[in-house]
Formats: C-alpha cells, structure tokens, sequence
C-alpha cells in the first residue's frame, strides 16, 4: 500500500502539449506511472510525442480513458478552471503544479469542491516509489520503503529523500503539498492517511515557517497518532520576520508562523526537530521500533 | 502588492464603504491651493506605506490656505524616518488631504485569508485606532471573528452578529453590515489578500466612516486588474525586489542581510535552508537567492552577479539539487557565467546532486572544479573561506 | 406521525416585531405552535406582546431556546440573508413566507445550504393539524386526519382542505410550497415524505400551470409509490400563455408548462385529474381503500 | 422586465461582450446625421420588445445619410404590426443604427434558469438567428446545455465544451469562453432571469459578435439597481400592467380578456381558480384580479372600478377564502366601496368564507347582501346573470 497513489492510479495530464507538460510526462512514463493520455482543447485526437491520445475535455478524456486521477501543468490564469473541469468531470484527485495561482482562485476551488483531494497548487507533487509518481519528482532521489514524507518544500524534500534513502530508509509515499498559503492538502491531511496506511511505519514531516499548519499536525499527532515514530523539521529558521523568502506562505507576520512556536509544538506532541536535514535519518532510527 | 492610504481609499470609494472628503495632492502649493478653495478643517496626511506616521510627525492639521502649504512642506521635508518593520525609512511623494473627523468611536474591520479554515476571515474589533497585533495579544476576546463560506458570500446577519459580538456601540450597528459588505466585494473583486479599515469611525453626529485603508492585493492577481499596473509602478517596489526584477528573478527570489556567505539556490525551500545551514555551521549569510526551475547560463550569471554587485559575500555558496533542474544545465551556468561576467570574483563552493549530476560533474571537472558532497559539507567550507 | 412539523417543533419567528411577524406569531401561538421565540436585531433582551423573547441573532434565539424551526417574516431584502442566518446557526428547516424574493437570492441559498428544507418562499407555509403550524394558513378550516396536501397556491389550498374536511378528509401535513419558479421544496420533495409517514394514506396534489413540477411529480408517482390513493388538480387551465398570472411561476412559456402536459403526465401515472376543486373529495373517496 | 435590443446590448458592452458600433437615436434625422458622420454600411432596427422584426420590415439598411433618413422614417411610419404573442402591436419610439456584420456563421447562446435543477442553465446552438422554440423542437439533440453550481461559477471550461458539444464552427472556440463569462457575470449582476444572445455572429473576418440581445429582468431584483428604474418608464408597461399599478396592485395582480363575469379573488391561485369556475360554469371571464393580502375598503373599491372601467363585465364575482385576508375587512371593504364609487353598477355576487367569516357575513347581511356558499354556486350564479 501507499497513500493517494499507486500502480492502478491512471493519470492524466492537463496541458500535456505544452513544454513543461510534455517534458513531465516523459519523465513520469520513464518512472513507471500510467500516464493514460491528456487534454489540450483544440488538440482533440492528437496524439503526444509519448504515443498518448490528447482530448478536448477532461470529460472526453474521462470517458475514453478511465482516468483516476490529474496532473495540471497549465498557466496559473487557467489553473482553477482545469481544477474545476476535472471536478466536474468526475476526477476526485488533481495534482497542481502551477506556481502563482491567485490565492482567491485556490479558495473558490476548496471551497466548491467538496470530496475532491488536490495536492498543491504550486507543489512538486507526489510520489509512492516503485508504484507511481505525478509530478515533477526526481524519481531516482527515491526508493520504496515505509518512511512517509510530507513537505512544504520541493528541493528540500528531494535533499531530505536523499539522505533517507542513503541511510536506508525508504518511502512508502512522498507528498510535496506545496508552498502557498492557501494549499488543497495539509499535513494533517496527509497524517490521516498514513495513520490508516499499513506500509508507512514512521513519518517525516518537513514544515516551514509561516501559518499554523505545522502546529495543527503536532495536535493532531498528540490526539490520533501519539505512538507513530516522526522526525519534524523546520525551514526557513533563519529568514526575518515580516518578509516571505520565494514561498509565499512562508512568511513570520507578528507572533504567527515563527519557528519557535512550530518547534515548541512538535516537542510538545513528541516529535523530535532536527536543526539541520542531515539529522532526520538518526532522529528517526531512534525512534523506530526494532524490526522482527 | 500593499496599496497606499488614498488608493485604498478609492476602493472603499467604489465599493460604497464611506470615507472622509479628500484630495490626494504631490506639493505644498496643490494642498494649499485645495485647501483655500475648501475652506473647513483638514488634516494633511504623508501617504506611505510604513505605519507609525503619526509619531513621527508626518500627520498634521491645517485650517486655511497658509496652514496647509505649511505643513504640507513640513512633512515633505523629510522622509519616514526608519523603524524596525523598514529599517530605511520611505520617501513621501504625496500628500492626502482630508476633511477632520469629529470622532465619537473609534473601531476595527477587516478581512483576510485564514489558511487553517481556507476561507474568508471577517475580523472585528471595539479596540480601533491600535495596533491590532498588539490587540490580538492583550485583547483577544475583543476581536469577533466570522469565517465566510465562499459558496454563501457575505450576507449582513454577518455584520449584525459581529457587531453585537464585537460590542461595538450601538451606533456602529445600522452602518457596518453595509461597509463589510463592500469590503467583502472589494475584497473578491480585487482579489486581495487583506482589506483593513482601522480605525472605523464612529463620528459625533452618528456617521460611520472609514478614517484609514489597508490593502493588500495578491501579486499573482494582478492581470486581472491591469488597472493597478499604473499604481503599482507609483509604489516603491523595495531595492531587494527592484534588484530580483532585474536579474529576471520573482520579486520574492532574492533579499539581502548582512552575512559574507553569498547563497544561491534551487527552490525556496532549499535556499532557505542553505541560510540555516551557512548559520549552523557557524556563519552569517548575505543573501537569500531561489535562482528558480530553469537555471540556464545566463540566469546563473545574473545571479552571480546579483550577489557580488550588491552584497558583501566574500564566497559564493552554489547549493543545487537537481529535480526539475538539471545538474548538467546548472553546471553549463556556472562555467559560462564565470567566463563572461565582468563582476569582482570570489572563492565558489559548489554542491550539484540530483538530475544529471554526472554530467554536470563532468563538466565542472574540465573545468577545473570539484564540488562538494553534502550541503553541510559545502556550508562548513563557505564559512571557512569567508573567514570570519 | 406527520410530516416536517409536528408537536415537538420548536419554532421561531423572523421578523418578529413587525407587523405581519407579530399578527401571525399570535395565530401561530392560538393553534398551539411552540413558538420559542422571534429575532429582530437591535430588540434582544425585549418581550413580544405575546411575551416571547425577542433575540439579537438567530445564533442567540437557538442557544437559548433550542429552536428547531423557523418562520421568515422580513421584506424580500432580507429574506435570503435571513435563511442564511438560520443556516449557519444551525437551523434545518425554514419557512419563508415572505413574496418578491429575488430569484436570484433564492438560487444562491438553495445552491450553499446543502441539508437546509426550506419551503418556499412567496409560501403560505405549513400545517400538521392538531399539532402545530408554521406559516399563514387559517387553522381552523384544517382537520387531522391521513390526507397529505401539497399545493403551489395559498387561498386555493384553503378551498381545497376546506372542501376535503367538509367531506370528512382529515389532513396529516398540508404544505404550501409557494408560487415562485425556483422554491427550496417541491411536489417530489414532498411526496418522498408523505411515502414514509404512516399517518399519510392519501394525497391530494394541487398544481399549476407552468415549470415542469407536477410531470416531475406524476413521473415519480408512477416510480414510487404507484399504489398510493392521490388525486391531482391543475389551477390556471384557463390562463394565456405567455403572460404570468400573480404567481411569477405560473407562466406557460411555448410548449411548456402547459395544463395539457401536467394532466397527461398525471393520467400516465394512474393519477385522476380533478376539473375543479369541488370534485376532488369525490375522486378521493373512489381511490381510498376501504378502512377496515 | 424585458429590455430593447439597445439596453441588452448595452449591458454586454459593460460585460466586455463585443457587440456591432452602433447609435440609437429616435427620430429620422438623428439616423441620418450620424450616417452621414459615419460613412460605411449601416443597418437600421426598430427597437420593440416585440419579436418579428424583420418579417415586417421594421429592419432595413442604408448606406448613405439620405437612405438611413427615409428607412429610419419609413420604419417609424407604422407601428409593429400585431402578432401572437403581442395582438395589440407595438409603438416604435427608437431605432438602433448598426454597423452591418459580414455574417459567416449563426449560433445561439443564453443563459436561463432551470426550474428542476434550480441552476443556472447556459444554452448553446449551432443553429443561431432562428426562433430557439422551434430549434428546441425540431433539432433538440442541437441545443448543448451545462448547469452551473452556483459555488463554482462560471469557468472557461465550460464554455469550451458546450462549442465542442453544439459542433460550433471552430471559428468559435476561442471567444465563446469569454462571451460566456460575459453573459453569465452579467446574469448574475443584474439579477436577470434570461440573457440571450440570437444570433451569435462570427464574421467573414473571425470576429465573433453579439448581433441581437434579449435581456429579462427579474423585477424583485429591480431595486437592486436603481439604474434601470430610467429603463422602466422608458419601456412599454403594457395597458394591463399600467392599470394594475394605478389600482396600486402588483403589476402581474391584473389581467383583462373578452368575457363578461368580472372576477376579484385574494391570492393568485385562488384568482385564476375563479376564472376556471368561471368557464366550467358555461361563462366568460372578463379578468384575472388578485387583490393580495390586505383587501381594505379602498382597494376593494380600486379594484371595484378597475374592472368596472375597463373590462365589459356585466356582473362582478368576488370570491375571498380568508387566510391573512380577514372576511369582516373585505365585507367592510365591499359595502365602502359601493356607497363609495362613481363608476357604473353591475349585479354583484360574493362569496366569502375564512377567517372572521361570521362577522363578515353580518356586515353584509346589514347591507343586504347575502354570500354564495361555494365557489362553484358563485361561478354558476354570475354566469347566469351575466346572460349569454
């Protein structure tokens, strides 16, 4: 098992003649996911560079294909309206990459789309290695395994993945929810699955600063999964109040978003911070149970 | 994009939310002229987007002509001083003349984002004319909130139940539905990320008025309103974000501090934590730097030069990992960069994983560069060379 | 049994005070409805004449009362605010009396308040006889009894029941569900209750020209509850088309809406038709089966 | 509240609708004058709420100034001749001058609300500048229809399935979206309950152009936009509209037609009920009247006249099952009126049972009229004295 995505998620890709989208497509066929076409209006029975068929709609596309889930690398004018156009066509899982949606755009979709899960916008994306990645992940940085990773960041997460999988901790899945202020999935979103996923065995969580979303998964930590091992880590310790360094959700205004709140939270659910990534993988051998 | 007061002002203006009588103005000569044409009590406010105006003078009275040319040039004379929220003070280039307020109450709207709830927050307080983080701290049950379903919208139950929440004075009551209202259209409408109305006035003769304006609209929504283009080349883009444009980076990829380690990296998140890791291994860091997905030559050469020409970094930190980024296009950067850029040089110290980290290994090597292993590794070694 | 209403209903009133609000709270209170209380801003902490508590907020009437439903008596302005007042202090059942609500208010609170039965509006409300009544319906022309009454008019309902209790019918719940093209509840909403309240053996539909209720209604008659005795009548058979009489949903617009299409979808599904009012007692009494 | 081609399609314009250069102008000389200022081809539309323009020949082109002054004249000559839908005809008071369209396509696009659904309803055709009854009957699988959730709104997307959908020409594609969002923004602004675009041009040069416009207004929303109020008066009430607003009733409340049984009820469905008593009865009803909820003596005298001046009634029927309406009122009201009223006198008979029935019975019984006990024994009783 795995969260959100496996080997029977059939994907389709939304912008998938453009370059970015082309581009991502290869390489998300290379890694194994069943990218099952995508959609481009005008460019209806085409076919991709890929061997893939192009479709008008999301909805023909749904039709001929089955799809299950999106992939959408549009320009941010578009990206609400693909969102709502998967919504609408019955996909109930989209991925958004597109970074700069307007934050206003983000709300009408969340709040519109009831049952849909929508990872990012402005994300990397997610991964579940071996099985399938939707995104714009470097699948090599991964191996499969039970460590499940939540990030705000995206390069960050491939460093964190990287000393994991050198470490010898693999991942069961890797969501990169993205870095805006408002995002479809939050960590606690993603606790809630891993809590109910039997292959993830520990979790790592790499928060930023900015908001209360790491805050809200150390309550929640505490409540429903006291006894799962987690390491936490923190970016952006270092950035000064008042101004957000490249996410736009990581900003420090007042008393709200600091590290030290963030920090304080986790300890007190009981999750070790590591001060820099290349501590995570000791914290987490610590806490992780002996296997039989 | 934060607007300035009279901007905000004319928002509120159009969205049917009252506002004082006023005239913006660019010169001493403009207010006094106005002001002799409109004779009353006025008030002479510098338009910055800094707060504490008031402290430092550049808020004034005036009750004719002469008056007004007077404290018009007083409070042009200098700029903002600085304080700790812009550490070098603004410029003032114009001036809001406005009709004096006989004021009763004094009260505090808003809406912002709430990312928790993802909607939209309706904030209001009886605590107006303070600083509303300082409210939040002392004060916290005076601040009536409401979350709005974005399917729903506004509706003025909303405003009638914050009023009474809030126990705002009864005179508040009748009006401040109909402003939350507006500010919530205004709020869609232009797509902000905050509107601020602090303090909302309640005047002696029982008129609800808003004294100030705060806006804030999202970068990202900008093309939506090509009008604010006029308003957003009038507004002083700090010198950071000025640089960022230039080199072809988002205003929000490059910041400066007062460190000698020079950084750059791929993605927010790591140039954020190769800061934290030039500050663990014992250093202080000169800039933030994300260079972004496609780090081409000529956008690592600008970046290079970015640094060297602005800040005090007396090493060059590159921290790359390779996702969509390829390690071998960043490599190609840095090589070429080097070779064309007229810009002072500085030890560099590089760290490339990641997509195609064997070609662009290879390619630095011909170079005659090796990178470093780990990001910890090339941070200690940065902080080494730029001493201490 | 009954259906929406019945004794434990707790009702307030919106728009107490005024003058409609106040007349008809009085009638409510006469039939014995357990009026709670009403709510006009600005008179929280007063008394009505009837001596109910007069609340600030419909947030304040439910905390203290315990309110179940509500009673809309504001002017068209404020009615679609005041259903969203109830429904985001948690009322579930509302009735709105009030007439010229904008149509497009009504398409924004039926689309953002899922699990909200609003009846109405431009609606003479409801009636559980011998139990309680919301609304404007004069009482004592109804009586208990197993008749279910759906009808779009007002006055033309009171013809109706007065007629059916002369003959000996006695009503379970009589609903007015309002003259209006777009209303929160219809004949079908309607007739999916009656089917489950036993007290219900019997249902006489009174509709209209215009829209496509009663085919929609006839069409789920003939699905589901094909052994149901139910007798229709259709008012305005005499109307011209084009031009909408009183009521704004009672236009017959080129082929739609027409009697012809209402009779014939009722016909189709083994509902007789009564020509006039006066006829339906008698067409009833063929249908009822005979009581044990 | 119907609006002319020239309001509707000045509401696109606000809309970012492209719609044909154009001038309304409302007499034969100011057609010409702007003709003649305007070289090009022109073509000259009566503007009526009425449909069948161009069958009777109230649309004709001109080129020069000459031309546009004798068809603008010669359209004025006559007004629109009577058909189905309006037997009475229709004055023209204005024309609209507008660029002509070099047409290479048709389509039809409007935004309705669906009853069942209780959404908005947005329409689209290939088969565009035809009646769309006849469309919805003859080629139904044309017309592509998509529901809008009010949450979500309206998005680009859905405009681009409906053109894949109706099999419009590709030359649609691209503007249907924005055509679209400009309808559906405008729908919702103004609170309309139809928006029509009849026929959607796309020109020889690729431009896709709203060439007509039907706008209804929903008039409960009317006050939302105070605007419009110019509109109304400048709009045709029709003569029943016009008298159920003088007797101060709602303008649907009113309704005259060629019987000769005079009718009153309160509550619409009551009211046409009596008129369908009426005809069971073997008789002709000369008027729909539903008198509303508070019958006071002087509306019952208003309403009393209005039939008796403008319909050939030869009996009056009131018929009053009280609910709001109070009997002891309406019985006041009657026995007020007719000691009150100057108009001509016709046999009256009353029915009149609810609320406070006993006290109106005994008002009337002291003016010496007595009640019919039903419905039908009032219909058949006013029929008879009706005569044939």
């Amino acid at each position: 098992m795995s969260i959100y995505l496996d080997k029977n998620s059939k994907v389709i890709v939304q912008g998938i003649t453009g370059a970015e989208g082309s581009y991502h497509t290869g390489r998300m066929l290379a890694y194994g996911t069943n990218v099952v076409g995508g959609v481009t209006p005008g460019k209806g029975g085409q076919k991709t560079e890929h061997g893939l068929p192009v479709f008008n709609t999301v909805k023909e596309a749904m039709d001929a294909t089955g799809a299950t889930h999106q992939c959408i690398f549009v320009p941010p004018p578009a990206a609400a309206d693909a969102l709502f156009e998967a919504y609408e066509a019955g996909i109930r899982f989209s991925v958004c990459i597109t970074e700069g949606v307007p934050v206003h755009d983000v709300l009408k979709v969340v709040g519109a789309t009831p049952g849909m899960r929508i990872i990012g916008p402005n994300c990397p994306g997610l991964i579940s290695p071996g099985k399938s990645s939707i995104g714009i992940m470097p699948g090599h940085v991964f191996k499969e395994g039970n460590v499940g990773l939540i990030s705000r960041s995206g390069t960050l997460t491939y460093e964190v993945v990287d000393l994991l999988t050198r470490a010898g901790f693999g991942q069961s899945t890797a969501v990169g929810i993205g870095g805006d202020p408002i995002i479809g999935t939050t960590f606690v979103d993603c606790l809630r699955e891993f809590k109910n996923d039997p292959q993830t065995e520990a979790i790592v969580l790499c928060g930023e600063i900015g908001g209360s979303d790491e805050e809200d998964a150390a309550a929640y930590i505490k409540e429903h999964m006291p006894d799962m091992p987690i390491v936490a880590f923190i970016g952006g310790r270092n950035a000064p109040p008042g101004k957000s360094l490249g996410h736009a959700g990581a900003i420090i205004s007042g008393k709200f978003g600091t590290p030290e709140s963030k920090i304080n939270a986790f300890k007190s659910a009981g999750v070790p911070v590591a001060d820099r990534p290349s501590q995570i993988p000791g914290l987490l051998a610590q806490r992780m149970p002996a296997r039989v | 994009m934060n607007l300035m007061e009279y901007q905000g002002k004319e928002l509120f203006r159009r969205a049917g939310i009252p506002v004082p009588r006023s005239q913006h103005v660019t010169t001493a000569d403009e207010a006094a002229s106005f002001v002799g044409g409109n004779p009353g009590n006025w008030v002479v406010k510098a338009q910055v987007l800094m707060g504490g105006r008031g402290k430092a003078g550049k808020i004034k009275f005036a009750k004719n002509a002469e008056e007004a040319r007077t404290v018009a040039a007083e409070i042009m004379a200098t700029p903002m001083p600085p304080n700790r929220q812009n550490p070098k003070g603004e410029p003032i280039n114009s001036l809001l003349v406005e009709e004096t307020l006989s004021v009763s109450k004094e009260a505090y709207a808003a809406i912002a984002i709430d990312r928790t709830t993802k909607k939209p927050v309706l904030m209001v307080s009886a605590f107006g004319g303070m600083d509303i983080e300082e409210v939040a701290e002392k004060h916290p049950e005076s601040i009536a909130k409401a979350f709005v379903e974005t399917a729903a919208g506004f509706w003025p139950h909303i405003g009638r139940e914050l009023a009474f929440k809030a126990n705002l004075d009864p005179g508040y009551r009748k009006a401040l539905p109909g402003i939350l209202a507006g500010l919530y259209e205004l709020f869609f409408r232009y797509g902000a990320k905050l509107v601020e109305i602090n303090p909302l006035v309640l005047t002696e003769d029982g008129r609800v008025i808003a004294a100030d304006s705060k806006v804030e609209l999202d970068d990202d929504a900008l093309y939506k309103n090509p009008e604010f283009k006029q308003w957003q080349t009038a507004l002083p883009l700090d010198e950071d974000e000025t640089l960022a444009t230039k080199a072809g980076l988002g205003i929000r990829n490059f910041r400066r501090f007062d460190g000698n380690v020079g950084t750059m990296a791929n993605g927010a998140g790591l140039a954020m934590g190769t800061m934290d890791a030039v500050k663990n291994a014992g250093g202080s860091f000169a800039n933030f730097l994300d260079v972004g997905g496609g780090a081409n030559a000529e956008r690592v050469r600008n970046c290079y030069e970015l640094v060297m020409n602005h800040t005090d970094a007396k090493v060059f930190f590159i921290n790359i990992f390779g996702g969509i980024t390829r390690c071998d296009e960043v490599a190609k950067g840095i090589v070429e960069a080097l070779n064309t850029t007229k810009s002072r040089k500085v030890p560099l110290v590089i760290r490339l994983t990641g997509t195609n980290e064997e070609q662009g290994r290879r390619i630095l090597a011909d170079a005659g560069m090796t990178p470093v292993e780990t990001m910890d590794d090339g941070a200690a070694e940065a902080v080494k060379l730029a001493g201490v």
